[in-house]
């Protein structure tokens, strides 16, 4: 009988408090985005488990000796586990289209408005009572705008960790939300004539431009952003294992095996922030709300740069592949390439998005790294 | 009210400084594109293109390991060529 | 002349105590039942290398600053390896057949009986003087009844860590007696009329159910049973990666290169574990004795239990499958297979046999969590 | 003995609440599976299955990466074919 | 104003030590030598990369919190990724050639004498001002004449961690120029006649003897040399998982994943070890000297031996293969081979020299552990 | 100078010992070989050799899991053929 009630006291019904109970929703909401949705399954899947496990009452996940405890510890809390996702999507990215035309970078730049505008956003907010952001919280919040997962994991990592499992919830619901985000945004600010826009072929790049850019980029981020420098160095080692031919064994492992096993744990490890009392409050409807507006405003400031880099330029360029630069990679080139199909059936611009895609991230690695230097 | 005024200026000085800098880095870069990499795409062009014919490429498996349908069906085409001669 | 001094005295011959001898080949033998008798090789291999290298003179393997003493405490002191192993176990496992047929799970309950009879019996031993077992220990030896290596491991390193190496030794070996041990039980506790009959088609199982299940056991092990929830958690992360569809790559990479690479170090750290004072006594000698019994009531009870179903229900239902409630996946079930052929070479039991067979992993997972709550 | 006799009861009765609980809960997973899936199957029965024929499937490598013996002996008859028409 | 004059201080340009810059020009050469001249890519890539970024101002990617210092500590000081290597490069190996020919083991010993003239040089050394070598510096230095990476950086972060870069690239810069250093010596040695013999075909080995020659090995390390088994334990480990053929996907693993993951991280820790009050002295100079001059004498011995047995034996034994024995393989095989074919273009000597190379790491791996058993 | 005598006395010693050791060492190895392995290679031959043909396993794809030129071109001579009947 005692034995039975010693079960009954260690059971979850007997502990469990109701903040956790909502908690774990908002993990099967998670799940539930992944598996029905398809919302970048590859995070919300393991973040949404996690969620559900550090939950758990009397199990102690994420208390000291449970096992999301040392996950976040070893793979977070110390920035590894973004970094080598970061290394992993270096290997993954083709630099081809936008070397062949390197004024996308200004597009990947513009889009990047919708992160300092989101600051000023979550600055703004503090006039509503209850919420109370400091600019290191506003600096991890406006990342989000960023499009980027594991660049706002980083950061918020170290900027705000307690606010960490909404920013990455955020980041990555919005990231799935692009196609649908985007297009109004898109047809809003562009004419019919301008979305036909067909554009030029891209010249071929030779394999000597494609192992000195990731070179460059850390040359250049070494001299005037040392901050950035773990997130664009690591791109740029992956990148670099990728192109130079010479290290296939790596670059695919780094691709596959080593990014796989690394976001499992990420996952889990981002989703043991989902606790009640980090999450379950006004704040976090605050950075649901500025992610949104986040994404909407780099979305816009992308297109514009672009309508205005069209009438400057000699080259014709349409306007759609503006949206293109907030990176989301490499969804939102496709949601160009979908959109702009709408209007001309044999306009295919995704190679021409692919440009100001990857000009995103690198866009968003040098804006974490100013956040870092100017509030960290 | 203050302390968030002072928080503005300090957001917006960011916003400022931040998006000069974006600008002013991916700028660089678009030089540095121009200036050295061209050239040396010029300079050293890539050696002649691999040797395998384009439609032999399209035939064998793709990167990803899968085969694609076409092959598939020539395989299964041989295959059952081979066994209609060695049954 | 000096120097050859020094050398000698560094020798391993100078230095050896008869008990790391003795273990040596202890750890030989291992290797012996994983190469030669191919006996559960995947851990046992490792395992034994890890047996003779912990007993190395001077080398210093197991303590501070030695490779084995990290590997043993990072991942099994954790319990970060065999938490990840049943993550992969999970991912490999399809309920299909358990859900097709539920009843199928008390067959898998009933099999835990070798568990809870084997802790009586352990307490039993203490009878047996220089045999000291505390409800612990007790519970840490019962668990090889489970027939679960990953769950013996994990109990065994937070029940009682000095008993580790005897118990993973016991709980690998009895597993892959299983096709040598169950046998002469299926048979003597069943007719040849018993053993002939043939069970009825499986249903088919739909995608949706085969999603919902996993969460549904955690949910389930979340309300009545926390403590069993990082192993339960794991594996049904592990199963849902693999149902859900969505994230194939973490599904595969779980399935092969993560156990993979943490199955090396589990047997490498498992096997530092048997060092002489821990191995050489009686108390291993008891634990080997237990392990046997827990075995054979485990499958004495499944078939028990498997007739009065057969008796009770209205589709048949063969004696044999009850056997595979132990668990042991998939060998168990291919014993009942194999047993079932001799008296009908019509009868194909394999896939009723993976019911009961997975039921046992639930089932035992079930019994370490309850022994975590009422005796950890 | 008095401690042993001590030890035995606890055994006993976590023997006792061991099998009830495991019975239980296991009990319970039949219930869940009996009424929650069994319904949700019928709901949401699968989508009609994949389209490929299963001739083409057998004809393809198979999920380890290898490739079928059958499949092994076509392109090597395949191969003999085109060198005897190409050399 | 105030905010870039903040970024501006925290520049890399406004930060910069000239050590710095030269040592990021170090790490580009490493890259250039891996991607340009393909030498030995897939460490000194990571390494090139490693000494950029920890030479990167305020970035502080080698201080507490930093990347590369988590790699360091976590991999490179406990001696667990040289280890890993070890394993892997074990279940690369086959050891059939030698068993086949096992008087090759003697080459592989001749070979060695490059480790420990090497270490009389470094001593001798300490007569050039400003060069201060202890025995341990000179010892971890002298490894290089091992041509084998994993046991250099493994013995150096043990014996003299400060030095750790250097020797690292030391050996694996020379490891890389084996195509060029021997082959003007093993023509110096020997003469046309020599260099046209060939050798008998070799006997077809079994599976048990490549079963128990590991196992073996271990032993007489045990026996003999326990603080080598780290080292010999992991290789032996590794080709034991190959050859028992019933661990097949632990081996798989351990040649392709698991070494690949490790060799990324392996390269940026080394890497981390490359900073300019580390590197920037007259005692790299030295290193680099004395790493060309071991290598020249290991080649020397190695092709000397040959040349006595081949006097001494009944079977013919070209002299060229002797040159294997200093490891680095398969590379110094290769080179034998090539060697042999500009004499006698009918001689293929590579299966002969794989004897000695493979014996060359075993070679190795014993004077390492005599090192660390005399001066660690 | 003192010093580095002494050093110097260390170090030919270590020279020494470390090469007797290491040649006797790996010749205790030789000895190992010849009197262990050869005698269990006699009385444990290896099993007979796996029965696929050599000619189906040339042809079939190499350890790397990429497919040789031949096949490629074998298949892409299938695929044409298997084309040029069915369109
Ligand atoms: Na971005
Ligand atoms: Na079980
Ligand atoms: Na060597």
């Amino acid at each position: 009988m005692e034995a039975l009630h010693t079960l009954w006291l260690s059971t979850g019904l007997a502990n469990f408090e109701a903040g956790q109970v909502v908690m774990m929703l908002v993990g099967c909401g998670l799940l539930y985005l992944a598996i029905a949705r398809n919302f970048e399954p590859l995070l919300l899947l393991p973040m949404g488990f996690g969620a559900i496990l550090t939950n758990i009452p009397v199990a102690g996940f994420s208390e000291v000796g449970g096992l999301l405890h040392y996950i976040y510890y070893a793979g977070i809390d110390t920035g590894i586990f973004p970094l080598i996702i970061f290394m992993g999507v270096g290997a993954m990215t083709d630099f081809g289209a936008l070397i062949a035309n390197p004024k996308m970078l200004f597009l990947g730049a513009a889009a990047q408005f919708g992160i300092f505008a989101t600051l000023f956003g979550a600055i703004a907010l503090n006039a509503v009572p209850g919420i109370e952001f400091t600019l290191k919280d506003a600096s991890a919040i406006a990342i989000i705008g960023g499009a980027d997962g594991p660049t706002a994991i980083f950061l918020a990592s170290k900027l705000a960790p307690e606010l960490l499992g909404a920013i990455a919830v955020a980041a990555y619901s919005y990231m799935a939300l692009v196609p649908i985000i985007q297009p109004p945004i898109m047809r809003a600010l562009t004419s019919v004539d301008e979305r036909k826009i067909e554009m030029a072929q891209l010249r071929h790049v030779t394999k000597i431009e494609k192992i000195i850019f990731p070179l460059g980029v850390l040359l250049m981020t070494i001299f005037f952003l040392p901050s950035a420098t773990p997130l664009v160095g690591m791109f740029c080692l992956g990148n670099l294992m990728r192109e130079s031919g010479v290290v296939d064994r790596l670059s695919t492992t780094a691709q596959n095996e080593l990014i796989n096993i690394t976001t499992i744990f990420l996952g889990l490890g981002v989703g043991s922030k989902l606790s009640s009392h980090a999450f379950l409050n006004v704040e976090t409807l605050g950075i649901l709300g500025l992610g949104a507006v986040a994404f909407s405003i780099g979305t816009a400031s992308g297109v514009l740069m672009a309508k205005f880099m069209n009438k400057v330029s000699k080259d014709p360029i349409n306007p759609l592949i503006g949206a293109a630069g907030v990176s989301a990679v490499p969804m939102a080139a496709r949601v160009a390439n979908k959109v702009g199909l709408e209007a001309n059936p044999h306009n295919f611009l995704l190679m021409h998005a692919m440009g100001p895609n990857v000009a995103g991230v690198l866009g968003s690695a040098v804006a974490a790294g100013i956040l870092l230097a100017l509030v960290g | 009210m203050e302390h968030l005024n002072e928080l503005f200026i300090e957001a917006g000085t960011l916003m400022l400084a931040g998006m000069v800098f974006v600008f002013a880095f991916l700028g660089l870069l678009v030089i540095f594109i121009n200036a050295v990499l061209a050239k040396l795409a010029i300079r050293y062009p890539d050696a002649k293109p691999q040797t395998k014919s384009p439609r032999a490429a399209k035939a064998s498996t793709n990167s990803a390991g899968s085969v694609s349908p076409s092959v598939v069906a020539a395989i299964s085409s041989a295959v059952s060529q081979y066994r209609s001669k060695h049954n």
